[in-house]
């Protein structure tokens, strides 16, 4: 086993997917011989030939349209929008057609496609190139939304994504590409699509996040630590359907939760895990449970986008707040 | 400006050499047949809404040579992607009227063909279909078939950006994909030329570097012969085409519309004159034979078919509450399993 | 003062605004001399021509981005989408431009545009006819996003967004149209935009809705009433920015909240409310906060909306699972 | 098919009888100095840029021309709607360099520009801005100014929906709307040729009805011809214009971008002998006493400016936390006011 970035894990899983299933395809902008403009997609033209992975014209919409003439039509195309804040030309086909044609066909028609994105800020990008709408996505009845935190989660997540036979949005969070390495084996193995997973074990408080964020809850939970406090982490993983039931097996078991995400505040995906919390473990509950997130604004340009960022700091802070609470 | 094709004049006489196809007399009788079909599944269907009995429905009254002449050129190997107004064309790939019923009656059931499985569902969202047709052909093109996606719009879906982009990769990657435009000169209330300037509709496929053929939407040989051709060249590889199909919507939008609203009835009538069914049954009566009796003995067992569809249709049970989400995921993630239990099978 | 619909009354709001602000101009499909596919702007063209009042091609995209182009050169732009399902190709222009153009020009350009919608099913319509997808724009920071209750609301509110200087998205519950009527001055006065209102005082629970649902919420409260519970109902009538004060303060008195939206529950607008209240009231709370919504999937066909749709007796029952909580 | 428009040959030499504004020895200097002025800052930016200074930057090398040819024809009364590799153009409407630099250095106050107050800031989502242009063109119609909005994009851009569906309603409601396209034959990796099928992009014209041209992309005389006469037309009720500026992308795509992974130097070589500023220099060297003298100084003056404006830029200390928020709303809502408070000023 080798230390791979996320990129790379990307990539492996990939490749794996194209040879393991001749159904696969792989269709996006500037995703074939340069490689997708981060290389998640580096060298598989080569190996996979022009046909399988295929630049497609500047059309987002067609992006995600032709995933779900192609998927029900029998391919497994996992497409590539170049950034998130290219998505949302695709929105209409993935919540008007993508997420029904099951539905509506009562499975005659079904829509295995998977619609890669990396999103999130924090890289300095120019505008639009920082977005985190998971939530708008999170919202649409029949998809699938999921995202990683390693490279190991990337690989083996990706992998359950387009095997899926439904579709599935898979952020990756940008952030992280090459910012770790950790061992994956190029294992062929899945991992659950639906779980979320206890990344740390605690006692005191519960942390839930995903993607990149979790570098900085990890950073908060080691801070907290030093102060005594037992966090455990929860990387949400799956942003629709969401595992309520891990979530709220965690908030039982600490009383405390805080909720870490980049998106803005407002109808941001910690307000549903917020809410079921506030459902369904109101009696356990032995402090508010808090959202650190981005401001509740747009994503400002990169001179100010640190202060945008939810920082370790801020986690830290709401967490002592959120245990000082009585 | 070359004249759309075409081979029957309004008056059914013929004004061009037919194709082969359309000497055949058996061939002709299931055409006209099926447009019959169609436009008597429309007036029940537009009965049914009226009294309640039906959703809201768009007729494909005038119409009927689009959807049957497209789908009469085609093969299993194909795939059809129709917009909301092509009745004809699912009934001759082989749904049947009780699914269509269904479909407009508001029951998704209407859409799980027993037919033609591969073919598409009714597309509401103007002009989403032409995407999916690119994939099907994309799809059709990476598994080596014979196989091409043909799906059908209307003048205002030429106007969506869905409908450029779709056929902009068509032409890019050279996808074995047909547009056909069912150009019935109304967008609702929208002129087709307050639509768009563009010269033809069939002019925009120089946009996307494909052909572009203007016919005749009324004569059903002349749709059914240029999508023969276009799938010939769509099967030899020599990719997309797209079809401009001129016609006109001689009904309402649809069964929520009221067209005296924004167009006169002296606008309306000639236009009845130039309908499909009539030219075709003058052409049939002329040269193959076709009688008083054929005509009434056709009307008689499609009205009896449709109306008997109907009354299956009508006593069809609504699916259990649990349906709607029963078929979300192919297996329900564990709150929908856990709703479908709760919502149960009353 | 006459009794007027709320088509009407969204009618007389446009002619009011047409009328007193030469800038002010419509467009969108169908709704010249058709008057809309909801007669929302029956006679207007009539009245104020054909350059003021126009039916655009059928393009939703350039619908949006047009408003934003003639916002920041000087016009005040009412547009329509027919149906909120076909205002999903709209998302890009309104996340991407609409929503920032003041922020991201630091105010030198702004876009004083709104977006008309009819929105919510319920009236037996075609497949993506009905949908509900206010969530996913009121997580877009920059946007307003209103919905109106009742013909004079939607007459006071729909003034109030064509005069803001920013953009706003409003949608009206298209199951209201014609459903009720009441008194409409056309007296020129807009309503605050960006304030809830409490539509009914109650002691005991606090029902927050917005739009048509208002009508099963008014129903349940006087249910609730005839057992001797007392409801305060709060129309949100805001939903982005999200008057949460108000929200808040009613709960803070009553201790126990029921909220009931249309749109599907996870990630819908009801979660940002009831993470509000857990995060700020949490010691006010008496019981958890439940929410009653569509069902967590696409909506049915005609034949199963009723059973998608949140009823009288779900909220009741609902409403009094709150109640007995202890 | 006929040639693009030109009046220069690469070399300088005169190939078709030029235009009035191309014979005044002033105003060629001024449009060469304002190329020449855009490749400083061009080169400034991605110094900075590699040394950690500025962000993503998209350089215009090779293109200045046609920022540069299509802004000098506009007048005060118009609105520039660039992408974001249209530097010159900006400049040559008043944007100043510390504008620019704050921008692509990330902040938000080099949009706030004190020279044309109506222009668009860069559109990065590409071909959104073709709407605008639309909205910009409707609102200048409707106040009846003889304004025309001038938005400009890349050969990619024209493969989206927003490009097609602005050109379209340009074209049904006869807006003053002029579409440019800088066609640097690459958008990123993917070629013109694989971008679209269409014969030229002058070509995609013919889906909105309305006139198409192809020019001379690096001859800037050709540009700014072309667009005088298309401001023209738009200004006289004539309705909008597609222009097609055939160019070349010298650079790579941006900073971020490594084009050596696409495509070969032999293919770009030759490019550099069709770029706008040699021929310019030549015609002005040959025709208008532009002397050896004359181009250092102003390379001198030009390099001076700029990195002046670099120094200025640098010095501006970013914005406090609270402006993210500040400026959202006219009327921050109370949550905000409150996140203002907040962050504060520091
Ligand atoms: C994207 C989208 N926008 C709006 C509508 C509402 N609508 C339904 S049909 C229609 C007109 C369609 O005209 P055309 O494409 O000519 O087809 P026709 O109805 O004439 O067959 C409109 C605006 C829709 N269904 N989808
Ligand atoms: C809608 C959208 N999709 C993708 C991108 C990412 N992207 C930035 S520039 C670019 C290529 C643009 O090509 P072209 O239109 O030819 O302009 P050029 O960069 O060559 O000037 C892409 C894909 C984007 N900015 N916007
Ligand atoms: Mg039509
Ligand atoms: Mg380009």
């Amino acid at each position: 086993m080798a230390e791979h970035t996320m990129i790379e894990a990307v990539r492996m899983a990939l490749g794996r997917a194209l040879e393991e299933d001749p159904d696969v395809i792989l269709f996006g902008e500037d995703i074939g011989i340069d490689g997708g403009v981060f290389r998640a997609t580096d060298g598989l033209i080569q190996r996979h030939g022009s046909a399988r992975v295929r630049d497609t014209p500047l059309s987002e919409t067609v992006i995600a349209g032709m995933a779900v003439g192609a998927a029900a039509a029998g391919l497994r195309p996992v497409a590539e929008i170049q950034f998130m804040g290219f998505l949302y030309s695709a929105i209409d086909q993935l919540a008007n057609h993508a997420a029904r044609l099951r539905n509506r066909t009562r499975a005659r028609l079904t829509c295995p496609m998977v619609l890669r994105a990396p999103y999130g800020g924090g890289i300095r990008a120019p505008e639009h190139h920082s977005e985190s709408a998971e939530a708008m996505l999170a919202h649409i009845p029949g998809l699938r939304v999921v995202i990683p935190s390693s490279p190991a989660r990337a690989y083996g997540l990706l992998l359950a994504a387009i095997r899926d036979p439904d579709p599935v949005v898979f952020l990756e969070p940008k952030r992280l590409y090459r910012a770790i390495s950790e061992d994956v084996a190029d294992s062929g193995e899945a991992l659950p699509i639906d779980a979320a997973v206890v990344l740390r074990e605690g006692t005191d408080l519960t942390l839930v996040s995903w993607g990149a964020m979790l570098t900085e809850t990890k950073a908060a939970a080691d801070t907290l630590a030093a102060d005594g406090v037992s966090s455990e982490i929860v990387d949400l993983s799956s942003l629709k359907p969401i595992d309520r039931r891990a979530v709220r097996a965690s908030v039982e078991k600490t009383g405390r939760c805080v909720i870490v995400h980049e998106a803005p505040l407002t109808a941001g995906l910690g307000a549903e895990i917020a809410a079921d919390l506030a459902e369904h473990c109101l009696m356990s509950l032995l402090a508010p449970v808090r959202r650190v997130t981005g401001h509740d604004t747009v994503m400002p340009y990169p001179r100010l986008e640190r202060r945008y960022m939810p920082s370790t700091e801020r986690i830290v802070r709401t967490a002592q707040e959120v245990m000082e609470f009585a | 400006m070359p004249e759309p094709l075409g081979f029957l004049s309004a008056a059914g006489e013929v004004v061009r050499d037919l194709p082969d196809f359309a000497r055949d007399g058996d061939t002709l009788r299931a055409l006209y047949s099926a447009m019959a079909r169609a436009r008597t599944f429309d007036a029940k269907a537009i009965a049914l809404q009226r009294t309640g009995r039906l959703g809201t429905y768009a007729s494909s009254l005038g119409q009927e040579a689009i959807g049957v002449g497209v789908t009469s050129a085609m093969t299993d190997a194909d795939v059809f992607l129709p917009s909301f107004r092509e009745h004809g064309g699912q009934l001759w790939r082989g749904v049947t009227l009780v699914e269509l019923f269904l479909y407009w009656g508001g029951d998704e059931r209407g859409n799980d063909f027993a037919g033609p499985r591969q073919d598409f569902p009714v597309c509401i969202p103007v002009a989403s279909q032409f995407p999916h047709a690119a994939g099907v052909a994309l799809a059709l093109q990476q598994k080596a078939t014979t196989g091409v996606a043909v799906a059908v719009g209307g003048d205002g879906a030429t106007s969506k950006g869905d409908f450029y982009e779709a056929l902009n990769v068509v032409g890019a990657w050279d996808l074995p994909a047909i547009f056909v435009i069912n150009n019935n000169q109304w967008a609702i209330s929208v002129r087709r030329t307050d639509q768009t300037r563009a010269r033809t509709l069939a002019d925009k496929a120089v946009a996307a570097g494909i052909p572009g053929e203007q016919v005749d939407g009324n004569d059903v040989i002349a749709v059914r012969e240029a999508t023969e051709r276009a799938l010939r060249r769509a099967r030899d590889g020599e990719g997309g085409t797209l079809i401009e199909c001129v016609s006109y919507r001689l009904g309402d939008h649809t069964t929520a519309d009221d067209a005296s609203r924004y167009r006169d009835d002296a606008e309306v009538s000639p236009h009845w004159k130039a309908e499909p069914l009539i030219r075709l049954r003058n052409h049939l009566v002329a040269n193959h034979g076709w009688r008083k009796d054929d005509e009434q003995a056709l009307l008689r067992t499609t009205g009896d078919e449709v109306d008997k569809a109907a009354e299956t249709y009508l006593a069809v049970a609504p699916e259990p509450a649990r349906a709607m989400v029963d078929h979300l995921y192919a297996t329900p993630p564990a709150d929908l399993a856990a709703l479908a239990e709760e919502l149960g099978d009353g």
